[in-house]
């Protein structure tokens, strides 16, 4: 356990964030909070990626010629996850979206009174 | 030499998109128009591929010059060559429904255009992350067109699928993830080499495949992880419902069927039979549940939509089983279920816009007022059931002798009973349709109507205009009818053109 | 046997299968229409009838459309077992669509052109099924008609109808699907399923479990069409059907499918070496002979003489399904004689049922006493066919009766002898007293049937209205008020009016077909040799046995 | 390398922050949590020598992503509440079936920043790392092959900022384009 905490533990971090994420998404019923809860899920993952790029000794990738200077960390995690940074944006984006269009309709944000208010349609 | 043009399939509709962005700005009909010539270009370029990789093998390019598996590396063999045309043609055939159904607009071109674009990518790629990014594209048209019926109540819809969207496809990311931790590659062919010497039962291979199944399924949508889809399907605009219904998940599931084959190689199934036993368990409880909440709905779309998660068990079952002829069979009801959902849609779009039925109770005596329309669909939800020569009939065929002949006595029943379990809500539709005396909404949508005891101008203005259904929806219909049994006659003819695609896939 | 390649048997499927679209296109003019249904008829008997004589000696007519699905090639063959069936039920078509024109006219149904296109769609499938030449094909036809058939089920659009319709669409697809798992399963055990007189040869290498779970699989999804009980429940519900529905498909071109696939399973699938060795014929057997004799008994209760006449078929289906599961080749040719014999008789007494509510609105048994003097020349063919059934000589049904008592004797199955003899007495039993009320009794004074109303030595009573009551049942020409009231038939006040034999009682379009119709079923009880069935029959029964009747 | 203190202090602060965007009702409270969190994230990234990447996520997600959570509010409406989050049935076997599946796997990955983990040893990094610069001409790998070998995923990037941005017309300006 103590091996555990001591060279793994960003991946314990991760298993957290996504657990936490979990728990935003289902028990929140604001919509914009089940959105900081995808958030934080996606992020969980990202972190799982940037640390299975790591070298205890390694630099940030930038090399000369013939890929002297190392040893480096990954690089190709690293570039994963920029592109799913963006990902993420443009999905939280487009969500927050919709959650100002449901409340120009509904008048809410929040998923209880949502369903209270469509029951009455 | 046709081999570099692959990208095209990816860059044109994409391309497309922002020209179809700048002729809105001239005005709308200007995005309609392009939309529709890249769509048939689109339609063209991927009929020669595919036939290009029918008839002389797999075709594949590095995009950029960069060489797989260090650059990404953009595969079409027969498989994907087939879905590949089925992305194109069903999506020009439905832009002709969309033009006079849809909310419009250039806007909704565009993303129309993007939606292709990204169920495009997925279906030629061959590196899993590149996977990723198409699969968000994807994502991100679909939670926009479903939304932009303008309702609140398809924001709603288009919000809870953007929420299990995300989580899937970030579910399917962790797994791409497991799997490079465990190989460093994310190319496909190179990771099924890798993944073999990493050693299937490396828990970290585990992980990566219970990930990437979780997340290809939700977006498949079998049951459990169905729950985005009903709504999603019932309340986007008409037109979109089809054009999701037909492609969205039909390339999800493809996509698993990728993966499975090419990434992990049937090799892992052999050293981890019960991944195997429980993807099959998994998607036979689906072909059950989902029917039986088909049955229970009474709003159409809702049940098309409950129907479809039935379906693509079916379907998963057939890939799972894993014998060429489960596999045959699965992808044969994978192409025939678009097509045959596809037109259910554009004709429950059809009755809406011509009678505003939307229930199974307001299509009661619709066939008698619009027989083409009734016959149409009938035959597609028959196809749907199983009748032969259709092509619902191939496929199941097909996979039930997968099943039989691989021994899988539990799985066999449940192809079998899934005859009876679809016909279970189509029969009720058809009988309203053809032999109940007509509901109010179709009375009102006919002029007086033959029994004429019922004064229908008394029933003040309705809200359909037109008497009969458009000439688009019902090509479109017919049409499809027609492609669901030509494509079941000729379903020998696929299975030579797919044959030595399957092997090589199935080759362990 | 030698084979043609040929395009005869696809052609008489397809002229069935094509009339569709004529009829749907002239629906407002109904006489082109019904022009184009008696055309199609005529031409597919004819192309069936042109194939008979190469069938007798030992020519068969394949047309071959290129694979169906791997492995399964679709196919029409013309091989003398499915000639059998193609002969019967093209040559009743005809004699039904001309049935049809007078009955439904007569009623001035709705719907008509739809009921005409799937009536020539049912036909069609059902030639599809007769020339079918392996098990997918079948099944091809075999689900096609279903579809077909659904919207003459249904055609009354009453809820009773609709009920029916459910329950034939859960029943027949329940049946399809079980057809279809034992296709795949003999499919997979064999690699072919394409039949073989004498069965497949592979199959006798097989699991034997397996191929008796196929074997059940398949009888049970054929028994279904073949109203096999306890699978039968659908026939005498599916009765709401217009009369020429009931008189050809539900005694002739449905039921016998499932009959008929029976037969192929048996002689061509397994083979009757094979079926013998499983062990499964006997069971089957014995399913049979208590069908026959249960649903004898049931319909000596029926009031409703379509629904009589329904339990009369499923009895009757299960003499063929008999003859073919003892196995002996004398009782098989029993079994298949009686396709066209109990075809012809069955299809005369629908007629008659039809021809007597369309003239007089009555269902009832009880109510037709003394309908003799209103309709003689109908209630006469129904008594010949009647008396056909219960086996009586010089009518079709005693033909393949006594081939059968032969055969089950001479397989030393006994039992199954008494069990056929024991049918017989209750055919009489349930047939004799439509014929007495007919003819014998009279409206205002007549006995109550100790057999129906289990009141030993009957009573008299009076079956005529009150006078003071105005009759709503008199109605003998133009409209009919309400469908759904079934109880306005029976005897006008005065009781039944005189008509004379030269055709008063009704139109030749209905008269025409009923005497038609019974002239077969005498033809082929009288010179049974001449009549081209019994040679088709023995061709058969040598090439699937090996042994010469 | 074996945990260091300041990156166990970042991790207690991802930790922290992210429960407390979880717990705290109060959307703006959630919302500023969430922004502390992201940074968390930006300085573990840091740490863990992905400076480009740290660099997105402190500008992505602890900046547009923020703003445009606070945007959203200010065009909706803001919750303000003292409470916490409670714990349902639902989201508790949620949370039990995450953590029990992802921590299984916990002990079978490699070491973090363990030299012969496949990504870092494996060939495909490697050979980013040997030919990166000779190839394309860039010192920054990630970037060579961010705009280079995958070139594709970028191009797919913008695709999604586009279908975002088209999106967006979709959702709120519907009125102006129909």
């Amino acid at each position: 356990m103590i091996e555990l905490l001591t060279t793994k533990y960003t991946y314990l971090v991760v298993v957290a964030l996504l657990g936490i994420g979990a728990y935003v998404m289902i028990e929140s019923d604001n919509f914009v909070k089940k959105i900081i809860g995808m958030n934080v899920f996606q992020t969980g993952i990202f972190v799982f990626f940037i640390s299975s790029a790591f070298h205890t000794a390694g630099r940030s990738p930038v090399v000369q010629s013939g890929g002297g200077g190392g040893p480096f960390v990954s690089p190709l995690p690293q570039v994963l996850i920029l592109t799913a940074i963006v990902v993420g944006v443009s999905l939280t984006a487009v969500a927050l979206g919709l959650v100002v269009r449901i409340y120009e309709r509904y008048g809410t944000i929040n998923e209880r009174t949502l369903e209270e208010v469509r029951a009455d349609e | 030499m046709s081999d570099t043009l692959l990208p095209l399939l990816v860059a044109l509709p994409l391309l497309g998109a922002v020209l179809a962005v700048a002729a809105g700005l001239a005005s709308e009909r200007a995005a309609a128009a392009v939309t529709t010539l890249v769509l048939a270009a689109q339609t063209g370029l991927a009929g020669w591929l595919g036939s290009q990789a029918v008839l002389d093998g797999p075709l594949s390019v590095g995009v950029g010059g960069f060489v797989a598996p260090y650059g990404i590396e953009l595969v079409v063999d027969g498989l994907s060559a087939a879905v590949l045309v089925l992305v194109a043609v069903v999506s020009l055939a439905v832009l002709a429904f969309a033009t006079e159904d849809a909310p419009g607009g250039t806007a909704f071109y565009a993303q129309y255009l993007l939606l292709v674009t990204g169920l495009s990518g997925m279906a030629v790629t061959g590196d899993v992350f590149n996977l990723y990014v198409f699969l968000e594209i994807t994502g991100l048209a679909t939670y926009a067109l479903v939304a932009s019926a303008g309702t609140g109540r398809s924001a709603v819809s288009a919000l809870k699928y953007l929420l299990f969207g995300t989580v899937a496809a970030s579910l399917y990311l962790l797994g791409v993830g497991y799997a490079l931790m465990a190989t460093g590659t994310l190319n496909m062919a190179d990771l099924a080499t890798e993944l073999a010497a990493a050693g299937y039962d490396s828990p970290l291979v585990l992980a990566s495949f219970g990930f990437i199944v979780v997340g290809l399924a939700t977006k498949t949508a079998l049951f459990p992880l169905h729950t985005w889809q009903p709504d999603a399907y019932a309340d986007a605009p008409d037109s979109v419902s089809a054009l999701i219904a037909a492609l969205v998940s039909t390339v999800a599931a493809y996509a698993l069927l990728r993966l499975i084959y090419t990434v992990y190689t049937p090799a892992f199934f052999e050293a981890v039979p019960v991944a195997r036993d429980a993807l099959v368990a998994f998607a036979a409880v689906s072909i059950v549940v989902g029917s039986v909440l088909a049955v229970t709905q009474s709003e159409i779309k809702r049940m098309l939509a409950y129907s479809s998660v039935s379906q693509y068990g079916l379907v998963v079952v057939g890939l799972a089983i894993g014998t060429p002829a489960a596999v045959f069979g699965a992808v044969v009801h994978l192409l025939g279920h678009a097509i045959m959902k596809g037109g259910l849609f554009v004709a429950a779009g059809a009755v809406a816009d011509l009678t505003g039925a939307r229930t199974v109770d307001e299509y009661a005596g619709l066939a008698d007022r619009f027989p083409v329309l009734g016959g149409a669909s009938a035959v597609l939800m028959l196809a749907m059931v199983g009748v032969p020569p259709a092509v619902g009939f191939a496929g199941k065929w097909y996979i039930a002798l997968g099943a039989v002949r691989a021994g899988s006595w539990p799985v066999a029943v449940v192809i079998f009973a899934s005859t009876l379990l679809t016909l279970a809500y189509f029969a009720l539709l058809v009988e309203r349709m053809f032999v109940a005396p007509a509901s109010e909404s179709v009375l009102a949508a006919t002029d007086g109507g033959r029994d004429g005891d019922d004064d229908t101008d008394a029933l003040g203005p309705s809200p359909p205009s037109a008497s009969r259904p458009s000439r688009r929806a019902l090509a479109l219909v017919v049409g499809a009818a027609v492609v669901a049994i030509v494509l079941g006659v000729v379903v020998t003819d696929l299975g030579t053109a797919l044959e030595p695609t399957i092997d090589t896939l199935l080759s362990p | 046997m030698t084979d043609i390649a040929s395009l005869r048997p696809a052609l008489a499927v397809a002229v069935a299968a094509a009339a569709v679209v004529p009829i749907l296109v002239s629906a407002r003019r109904p006489n082109l229409r019904e022009g184009w249904t008696v055309l199609a008829a005529v031409g597919s008997f004819a192309l069936v009838a042109s194939m008979l004589p190469g069938a007798l000696d030992g020519t068969v007519y394949v047309a071959d459309f290129g694979p169906l699905v791997a492995g399964v090639e679709f196919s029409l063959r013309a091989d003398p077992l499915g000639l059998l069936f193609a002969t019967v039920a093209s040559l009743l078509w005809l004699v039904t669509s001309f049935y049809s024109v007078g009955y439904m006219r007569g009623l001035d149904e709705d719907d008509q052109t739809r009921y005409f296109a799937a009536f020539a769609a049912s036909v069609a499938a059902a030639l599809g099924v007769a020339f079918a030449a392996n098990l997918v094909t079948v099944f091809v036809f075999y689900e096609l008609l279903t579809v077909a058939t659904y919207p003459l089920v249904t055609h009354d659009e009453t809820p009773e109808a609709r009920a029916a319709g459910r329950k034939y669409l859960a029943y027949t697809f329940g049946g399809g699907v079980a057809v279809l798992a034992g296709t795949v399963l003999v499919a997979t055990m064999a690699d072919t399923t394409a039949f073989t007189a004498g069965g497949i040869g592979a199959l006798a290498n097989a699991d034997p479990v397996l191929a008796r779970v196929a074997f059940v699989l398949l009888i049970g999804g054929f028994g279904v069409k073949a109203a096999l009980m306890p699978l039968h429940s659908w026939l005498p519900d599916a009765m709401v059907a217009p009369t020429p529905v009931s008189g050809l498909l539900h005694a002739v071109a449905v039921v016998k499918s499932g009959v008929f696939g029976i037969a192929r399973v048996v002689l061509d699938v397994y083979g009757v070496d094979l079926t013998s060795a499983l062990g499964v014929g006997l069971p089957l057997a014995i399913v049979a002979a208590a069908t026959l004799l249960i649903a004898s008994v049931i319909a000596l209760r029926q009031d409703n003489l379509k629904r009589r006449l329904a339990f009369s078929t499923v009895s009757q289906l299960s003499y063929i399904v008999l003859g073919i599961a003892v196995l002996h080749p004398t009782s098989i040719v029993g079994g298949l004689m009686h396709i066209p014999a109990h075809a012809f008789m069955k299809l005369t007494l629908f007629f008659t049922a039809g021809a007597i509510h369309v003239e007089t609105h009555t269902d009832d048994i009880s109510e037709m006493a003394g309908i003799g003097k209103r309709m003689p020349l109908t209630m006469l063919a129904f008594g010949v066919a009647a008396a056909g059934m219960a086996g009586i000589p010089l009518v079709a049904g005693f033909v393949s009766k006594w081939y059968l008592l032969l055969g089950s004797v001479g397989a030393g199955q006994t039992v199954f002898a008494v069990a056929l003899l024991l049918s017989g007495v209750l055919n009489i039993a349930y047939f004799w007293p439509v014929f007495y009320q007919a003819f014998f009794e009279s409206a205002d004074d007549h006995d109550a049937k100790p057999l129906v109303e289990f009141s030993l030595g009957g009573e008299s009573r009076s079956l005529l209205p009150a006078e003071s009551e105005p009759d709503p049942g008199t109605v003998t020409d133009g409209g009919h008020e309400d469908e759904d009231d079934h109880h306005h038939g029976g005897p006008p006040a005065g009781g039944w009016e005189h008509r004379g034999w030269r055709g008063g009682e009704s139109t030749w379009f209905m008269l025409g077909p009923i005497l038609a119709a019974m002239t077969g079923a005498v033809v082929l009880g009288v010179i049974p040799g001449t009549a081209v069935f019994l040679r088709l029959v023995k061709v058969i029964v040598t090439a699937a046995t090996g042994v010469a009747v | 390398m074996s945990l260091s203190v300041p990156v166990a202090v970042v991790l207690l602060f991802m930790l922290g922050s992210a429960l407390a965007a979880a717990v705290i009702r109060d959307v703006v409270g959630s919302i500023v949590a969430f922004a502390g969190y992201s940074f968390g994230v930006a300085v573990l990234w840091a740490l863990l020598r992905a400076p480009d990447v740290a660099l997105t996520e402190a500008a992505v997600g602890a900046g547009i992503t923020t703003v445009l959570f606070l945007l959203t509010l200010a065009r909706t409406t803001v919750t303000r509440s003292d409470r916490f989050e409670g714990i349902s049935l639902r989201s508790g076997l949620a949370v039990v079936a995450i953590v029990v599946t992802v921590g299984a796997t916990v002990p079978a990955l490699p070491a973090v920043g363990d030299p012969s983990a496949p990504i870092l040893a494996g060939d495909v990094s490697q050979y980013y790392l040997t030919n990166a610069y000779d190839q394309t001409g860039v010192t920054n790998v990630v970037t060579a092959v961010l705009v280079g070998y995958r070139g594709f995923d970028t191009l797919g990037e913008v695709a999604v900022v586009f279908a975002a941005g088209i999106a967006m017309l979709l959702v709120l300006r519907r009125e102006a384009f129909v």
